[in-house]
């Protein structure tokens, strides 16, 4: 497959910072790839330098195997869609539109209809006329997505576009993005810091942490397989059993982990006995927490931690697990289900406090 | 339409890859950002960097020349005559104290009188009457700095305006002199007063004079503790003008100053009069260093970005 | 808002109107005196007359100064819009050696006393670079002391505004001087025209670096007045003037509010 | 002289010598234009008031175009000369022989203005416009500082400065005195003639104790002084308001004032009094010198003296002028009156040379009286 | 239960909008309230009435049973956090934390206990002296919360106080705000637009539509049997049954709601004959969505509408799932799991573009 996007040896230092340190990186034509990662972990600034925003310290960047390093961003075929938008708010929502036809000497006639199309695109017929400041967020978002469409660019940069709308409307985004994304064909370098967005979206996610990609991988793999506790933490709910926890309970050493979803919750009488395939842990349960599609029950295990259990709500009542609070129980799960981490405790920098600082 | 017909080839009556970058502008390296801002601060530095600063140092390098006072030709000779009598005659310094004095009266004056109309201006007033009220605290900029101090001096003479208000509480006008001239030169600088002190209120969140009243402070409380500091910097920034203003001033003080002199007089006898530019060089340095100072300290309060 | 109190907003509202009161008495009063008989406007006018508007209407001296003054209010806002435009985008990288040095050299002229900038530059001017005094150097010398308007208020906006629209329109493949002209511009738009409009008003009323920089056969509104105080008889007249240049200021403040989008920002740079 | 007589020896000031500048020998071409530095009210060309128009008649008569720039104080005059850029001047005599001292002017070939020979021969050859009988300029037109009072609080009516000066306490914040160092010289004058020990001779030659003796007075004097003046305005408004009932003034100033009704008298007091006399002189780089010299001529000319003498309010320096003025004129500022232009002293310029031919110590110049004006006013 | 808030027939109008509209409520001492609705449904006019910073057009404010409708908002026990938290940055966040208690007077020693007692509770120990540009956006949010809860309000008013959170952020001060109002006991009322939020923090939770209450329930009734097709569609994904498709598949007029978590999908040839007690629909999958914990289904059913599928990822591969793109299905549900919904499709003016306009 072609690469749209190649990243070789790619640094960019603030200062002391080093916002983003010595990256490789294929993104291939027309995928789908998300970065995601805790706040300060160098999404943007990488997006920032594939757009040409910023320089960078070392390395080169490649789009379509020609090396772009030192162009300026209106020498590169990237277009972004910004975090807040950026929708000029002295045009209207075509001049908008138009505005990267217009600056390239795009006949009249063929930009607004070129624009037009752009707008039904992002199901934005009939808003032309519009200022930027009688629309909601969703429509700006669309807004801002069709005015980098209507370019057709090889590579589409999108940075955090959905942070700023409420869950509903999100949702109903990252479906519409989606769509739009399959038709068009064109690539989308995608940041976010909402794990489900990613997971929902993406061909590839790449697991930012300090500068550096934890992982890469596809959805399923990232959520299945993490390659190490910070993945594991910053990728949906885990459990981790480590030290002397895993020795009691798994007779193993190391670091493992196990996902809430993949352990079963049993009354202690039922509970099978602990074989090659299986593993039980004993313990009470301390909280329940009612998720509407879904409950969790945080239980405390006799071996010396939490473990949290996660519970489809197939039924209508959740009496059942409710009656369970600070009742003894016990949790089964596949063997199968642990995943092996190579590192040990998770990474000291990513408290929330320093992630946010 | 449909977002496929997005990947269709570019319509046949553009010519194809005309929304592509030509290649030689594509392939410009980019300026460092060094280059262009050294280009962009080249023009106006070299009007104010050189061309004013060298203005001010050859004033500096004056004050250290003498005059002959006969002739008026200045000799250019070092000395430090002129900086010997500043500092050794008593009136100079009277007349730089008074000067200072009424400066920062003018500003407190100032301050005072600002502060609760461009609060009533930010933050009480109706959007329509907020435009209204930039209006007419901008309109008197325009009438002439000098018919405002004549005005001043027909309201404060002694069957003026003001004697005739305050007769029935028994009081009577100041009468010229330094009271009149801090009332004037307040009067003629309020504006330039009022207009930083209302940015910098409209700026404050409203969020956070609710935050304070939820915890349980009256309106003063909030007022002292929450408003008053955080407007500080934009007084401080109006301060600047008035402060500035009021020390260079020596028309006010001539029409209703009575007797009185002010630094600025000193100067311009010196300079206009005298023709004594070396004198009058030596007399400037005084503002000069007072300014600068008073910029130095007040660069900590976050006044200069308030201006 | 509720958080200030109705006795505090009682206290506002009387201090706001009182020095309304205290702000426009001396104006009206000049008002009035343009209709006074008596020549040296004693309180209360004994007798009114239109006489002075008349004598006015027919002063060429004073129209032509007008004139005069406007034209030099406009150069120097020029240069300043210009110039001031210029340090505050040069001045936008946020860290940048030497940028208190250069706010503060901006600063400077406006900050200190207008007679020491007066006969530094005329000195300069007639000494130094043997340049004769002419409009040319009182535009330099105002231009000088107004760049820091327009400074101060683009420096405002484009902070307020950020890279992100610039790199948006860079990103779209618009070069840095369409990106200015498309957008930049646009947006610092009223942003400039507070800046203009307080650097005009500085300029059109400013006498005393006027008086030290302006040649003998100019004359600037300002100074016009001050030498026709210096004359018999002619003081109504110059009331006439003041009186006219109050109402017509209201002109430039009502265009200025309507093209800035009738926002109280636009005016004051409030931001 | 006698009771006043402003230095009556031609040479008295201390034959100092000017720097040698050449003096124009014959008129040429106009030049079309000419830069005229003036008192406000003395090149009035129908700008401010179209029926106050002595320019325009010069320019259609000359072809010169006049650029007229005025001035506030004689200190004034002298800095704008010093630019250049003026081919003429009205010096008062408190500027002149600075101007003559810097090289500024040039000597004044008098046969080449045709109205000179008409000037009231008391303003010729006179310390302020001549050096060693040179000619520095035409004589313009002259005046004295008078003592202004308002006849309703001022009883009796003063005959003396005594009244503003030792005598001032009777009207203490309510006196007034011109706004200048020169105005030191009026306090010389009353000690002149009231403090014979400190043989003042002439008020614009003192030494540094009868300076000092000057100063303390006008110390004093400025514990009841309620404002200083300097234009026309300031003054007026004062006595009108009551603000001021006492103090110097210029005649015009008191026909003003009783042309609005003030109760006011202006007087010349016993002890004389100083004044001004006002002089034409030419810049010595000048560009245009022979429309300068027209202008000299013009502007001492009966008519255009006319016109000056009534819009400013002072006594004309050529005699034919009254002819053409308003009946009693002439009379009120004693224009043709030697005796009564011989009891003031005209403004001239303090220089350490004494002006009154004393060789034996250094008079105050005016650099002296500056600053001494500066603390006077403290 | 004594009651901390009641609001009666409480209205607020700006101009021609009816931002709160005759609301009447109670909540109850001690509760954790949340109000939930899409952006500009009122809920934050109607803490700003409750906190005293709107006065009503209509309608009493009593708080603890005493009218405060009149009071200024310093009259009142009840403090709020604020959306941008308001800290006050000319002050050290030990300053800001005392200020509630300085203003009252309390004095300096007694003060600074409970100011550092207060910074202990949300675990800000040794911030004191950091002045607010020195945190992070949690720990901001935590002074804020320490600043009103020094005060010992009867009631504490937060309004979206996570909302500039990154989610794992957000999901941590979660927990520990629950947390915190266990502990201090006081009645919270809450803010949100999330869903997931109100339902797992909340006692009862509040669902506003312009300006009105659409239901007022505990999480579990509020997700399990939604009063609205709204209140459905804003409180987790619904499948909404209605008019012709209702009537063929359930033999019943009407508007249903599913939820896909209760539906669950087989092969066509696996499924069960349609009775009294369970619903069978037949239709295609369309989309297949992984979410990591769970795996999403679009199928398009054969009766003409779409029905979404939720299913527990237990097992590690998802392929099963994958492999069903494109493949007939048959979905089965209870009947007991339908609910009926009072009103017929979803309200008018609930689509994204008005919500956020
Ligand atoms: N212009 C800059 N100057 C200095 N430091 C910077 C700059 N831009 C970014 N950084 C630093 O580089 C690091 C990476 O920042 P970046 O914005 O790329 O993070 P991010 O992953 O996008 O975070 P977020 O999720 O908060 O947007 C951070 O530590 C940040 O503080
Ligand atoms: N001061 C005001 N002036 C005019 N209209 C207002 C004002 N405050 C709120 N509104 C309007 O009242 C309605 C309710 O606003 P409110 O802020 O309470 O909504 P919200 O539910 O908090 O929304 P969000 O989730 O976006 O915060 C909106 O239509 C809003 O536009
Ligand atoms: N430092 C120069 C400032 C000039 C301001 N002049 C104001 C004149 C009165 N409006
Ligand atoms: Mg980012
Ligand atoms: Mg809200």
């Amino acid at each position: 497959m072609p690469t749209a996007i190649e990243l070789r040896g790619l640094s960019k230092h603030f200062g002391e910072v080093r916002a983003v340190d010595e990256l490789d990186l294929d993104i291939v034509d027309g995928e789908f790839f998300s970065m995601l990662g805790p706040s300060g972990s160098g999404k943007t600034t990488v997006l920032r330098l594939v757009g040409g925003f910023e320089q960078p310290t070392a390395g080169t960047i490649l789009l379509g195997g020609e090396d772009v390093t030192d162009r300026p961003p209106f020498g590169r075929d990237v277009n972004t869609v910004f975090q807040d938008y950026a929708i000029f708010p002295h045009m209207s929502v075509r001049q908008n539109v138009e505005y990267g036809l217009r600056v390239k000497r795009v006949p009249r006639t063929q930009r607004r209809d070129r624009a037009e199309e752009a707008l039904a695109t992002v199901r934005l017929e009939g808003y032309g006329d519009r200022r930027p400041h009688q629309l909601s967020g969703g429509q700006r978002q669309r807004v801002a997505l069709a005015r980098a469409l209507v370019n057709r660019p090889k590579v589409l940069l999108l940075d955090e576009p959905l942070g700023a709308l409420d869950l509903k409307l999100r949702r109903e985004m990252q479906i519409e993005l989606k769509q739009i994304q399959r038709d068009v064909g064109i690539t989308f370098v995608f940041v976010t810091h909402d794990q489900e967005e990613a997971l929902t979206m993406s061909d590839r996610i790449a697991v930012f942490n300090q500068g550096r990609i934890e992982q890469l991988a596809t959805p399923v793999e990232l959520y299945e397989q993490p390659a190490s506790a910070f993945v594991a933490g910053f990728v949906g709910t885990s459990n981790l059993l480590t030290g002397e926890v895993a020795g009691k309970l798994l007779g193993e050493d190391g670091t493992f982990v196990v996902r809430p979803e993949k352990v079963r919750m049993t009354a202690p009488e039922e509970a099978p006995a602990p074989d090659d395939r299986t593993c039980v842990a004993r313990g009470v349960v301390r909280e329940v927490v009612y998720l509407g599609a879904s409950t969790h029950s945080v239980v405390e295990l006799d071996a010396g931690t939490t473990l949290t259990v996660s519970h489809q709500n197939t039924d209508r009542s959740i009496d059942a697990a409710l009656e369970r609070r600070d009742r003894p129980v016990a949790l089964v799960w596949q063997r199968d289900h642990l995943v092996a981490l190579a590192g040990g405790a998770p990474h000291p920098a990513t408290t929330p406090e320093e992630e946010t600082a | 339409m449909t977002a496929t017909s997005l990947e269709e080839p570019p319509a046949p009556d553009g010519p194809p890859g005309a929304d592509r970058p030509p290649p030689s502008r594509a392939r410009r390296r980019r300026p460092r950002p060094g280059v262009r801002t050294g280009l962009l601060l080249l023009p106006p530095m070299l009007w104010l960097g050189v061309a004013y600063l060298g203005a001010l140092a050859a004033l500096l390098i004056t004050a250290f020349w003498s005059q002959d006072d006969f002739t008026g030709e200045i000799q250019r000779v070092w000395t430090l005559d002129n900086f010997r009598q500043l500092f050794t005659i008593d009136v100079y310094r009277t007349i730089t104290v008074r000067t200072l004095l009424i400066a920062a009266l003018v500003t407190v004056v100032d301050a005072v009188l600002a502060f609760p109309i461009a609060l009533y201006m930010a933050k009480v007033a109706s959007a329509r009457a907020q435009r209204l009220l930039v209006i007419a605290v901008l309109m008197p900029l325009w009438a002439s700095y000098l018919v405002k101090a004549y005005a001043w001096r027909a309201m404060l003479s002694e069957n003026g305006l003001i004697s005739w208000l305050l007769a029935p509480f028994g009081l009577d006008t100041p009468g010229y002199g330094l009271v009149a001239t801090t009332v004037t030169l307040a009067y003629l600088w309020l504006p330039y007063m009022i207009l930083p002190v209302f940015a910098g209120l409209e700026r404050l969140p409203g969020s956070l004079l609710e935050a304070s009243s939820d915890l349980g402070a009256h309106s003063w409380t909030t007022l002292r503790r929450v408003v008053l500091p955080m407007a500080f910097p934009a007084i401080v920034a109006g301060s600047i003008f008035t402060f500035s203003l009021s020390m260079g001033d020596f028309i006010a003080v001539t029409i209703v100053g009575g007797t009185g002199q002010l630094l600025g007089n000193v100067v311009y006898n010196n300079v206009g009069a005298a023709n004594n530019l070396p004198f009058a060089a030596a007399v400037a340095t005084i503002p000069i260093a007072v300014m600068l100072v008073y910029l130095a300290v007040v660069r900590r309060t976050g006044a200069l970005e308030n201006l | 808002m509720t958080q200030i109190s109705r006795g505090l907003r009682a206290v506002l509202v009387g201090f706001t109107a009182l020095v309304l009161v205290v702000i426009y008495t001396p104006l009206l009063l000049v008002l009035l005196n343009s209709f006074n008989a008596d020549k040296t406007f004693t309180w209360p006018p004994s007798e009114l007359t239109l006489h002075w508007w008349d004598v006015a209407a027919h002063s060429t001296g004073a129209r032509s100064a007008l004139w005069t003054s406007v034209e030099v209010a406009l150069a120097a806002t020029a240069v300043s819009l210009v110039l001031g435009t210029l340090a505050a985008l040069a001045l936008r990288p946020t860290r940048f050696f030497g940028r208190n040095v250069i706010s503060l050299l901006i600063i400077l002229p406006i900050a200190l006393p207008g007679i020491v900038t007066g006969i530094a530059l005329s000195n300069m001017f007639t000494t130094v670079l043997g340049v004769g005094l002419s409009l040319f150097t009182v535009v330099v010398a105002h231009a000088t002391f107004c760049i820091v308007t327009v400074f101060n208020n683009v420096q405002a906006r484009v902070q307020r505004l950020g890279s992100n629209y610039e790199q948006a329109s860079m990103d779209l493949g618009a070069g840095r001087w369409t990106t200015f002209r498309l957008v930049t511009f646009p947006m610092l738009r009223s942003a400039l025209l507070a800046g203009a409009l307080l650097s005009f008003g500085l300029s059109f009323d400013e006498i005393v670096v006027t008086t030290f920089t302006i040649s003998a056969t100019d004359q600037t509104l300002p100074i016009w007045i001050f030498q026709n105080l210096f004359r018999p008889n002619q003081a109504p007249v110059v009331n006439v003037v003041a009186a006219v240049l109050v109402l017509l200021s209201a002109v430039p403040i009502y265009l200025a509010q309507r093209l800035s989008g009738s926002h109280a920002e636009g005016l004051t740079g409030a931001r | 002289g006698t009771s006043g007589g402003g230095g009556s020896s031609p040479s008295a000031n201390g034959g100092f010598t000017p720097p040698d500048v050449p003096m124009k020998q014959s008129l040429g071409s106009m030049e079309g234009q000419v830069n005229i530095l003036a008192w406000p009210g003395y090149a009035e060309d129908g700008s401010n008031d179209p029926k106050v128009d002595w320019v325009t008649p010069f320019e259609k008569q000359t072809g010169c175009q006049a650029n007229v720039k005025y001035f506030g104080t004689s200190d004034e005059a002298v800095k704008l000369m010093k630019t250049g850029q003026y081919d003429v001047v009205s010096a008062s005599g408190d500027a002149s022989l600075r101007l003559i001292a810097a090289g500024d002017v040039a000597p004044v070939n008098t046969d080449l203005v045709k109205n000179y020979a008409d000037i009231s021969p008391f303003l010729k050859d006179r310390d302020w416009n001549s050096v060693n009988g040179q000619m520095y300029g035409i004589p313009h037109g002259w005046g004295a500082n008078l003592l202004m009072y308002n006849t309703d609080v001022v009883k009796p009516a003063p005959t003396s400065w005594g009244s503003v000066f030792t005598g001032a306490s009777q009207y203490a914040g309510k006196v007034t005195a011109y706004d200048s160092p020169i105005y030191i010289a009026d306090a010389a004058l009353y000690l002149m003639k009231h403090q014979p020990g400190l043989k003042i001779t002439n008020p614009y030659a003192l030494d540094s104790d009868q300076l000092q003796a000057a100063v303390d007075l006008l110390k004093k004097q400025r514990q009841n002084v309620s404002e200083y003046w300097s234009d026309y305005l300031k003054e007026v408004q004062a006595f009108s308001t009551g603000d001021s009932v006492i103090g110097t003034t210029w005649e015009v100033i008191a026909q003003v004032a009783q042309g609005e009704k003030v109760p006011v008298k202006a007087v010349l007091p016993q002890e004389g009094s100083t004044g001004w006399s006002d002089t034409w002189m030419v810049s010595s780089k000048s560009q245009h010198s022979n429309c300068a010299y027209a202008w000299m001529d013009y502007i001492t000319g009966p008519q255009a003296q006319a016109d000056v003498a009534q819009y400013f309010g002072e006594a004309p320096a050529n005699p034919k002028a009254c002819d053409l003025t308003a009946k009693n004129f002439c009379d009120a500022y004693h224009a043709s009156d030697a005796q009564y232009a011989d009891k003031i002293w005209y403004w001239t310029t303090p220089i350490s040379n004494c002006l009154d031919g004393r060789k034996d110590v250094q008079c105050t110049d005016y650099g002296d009286w500056t600053q001494a004006w500066t603390e006077v006013k403290g």
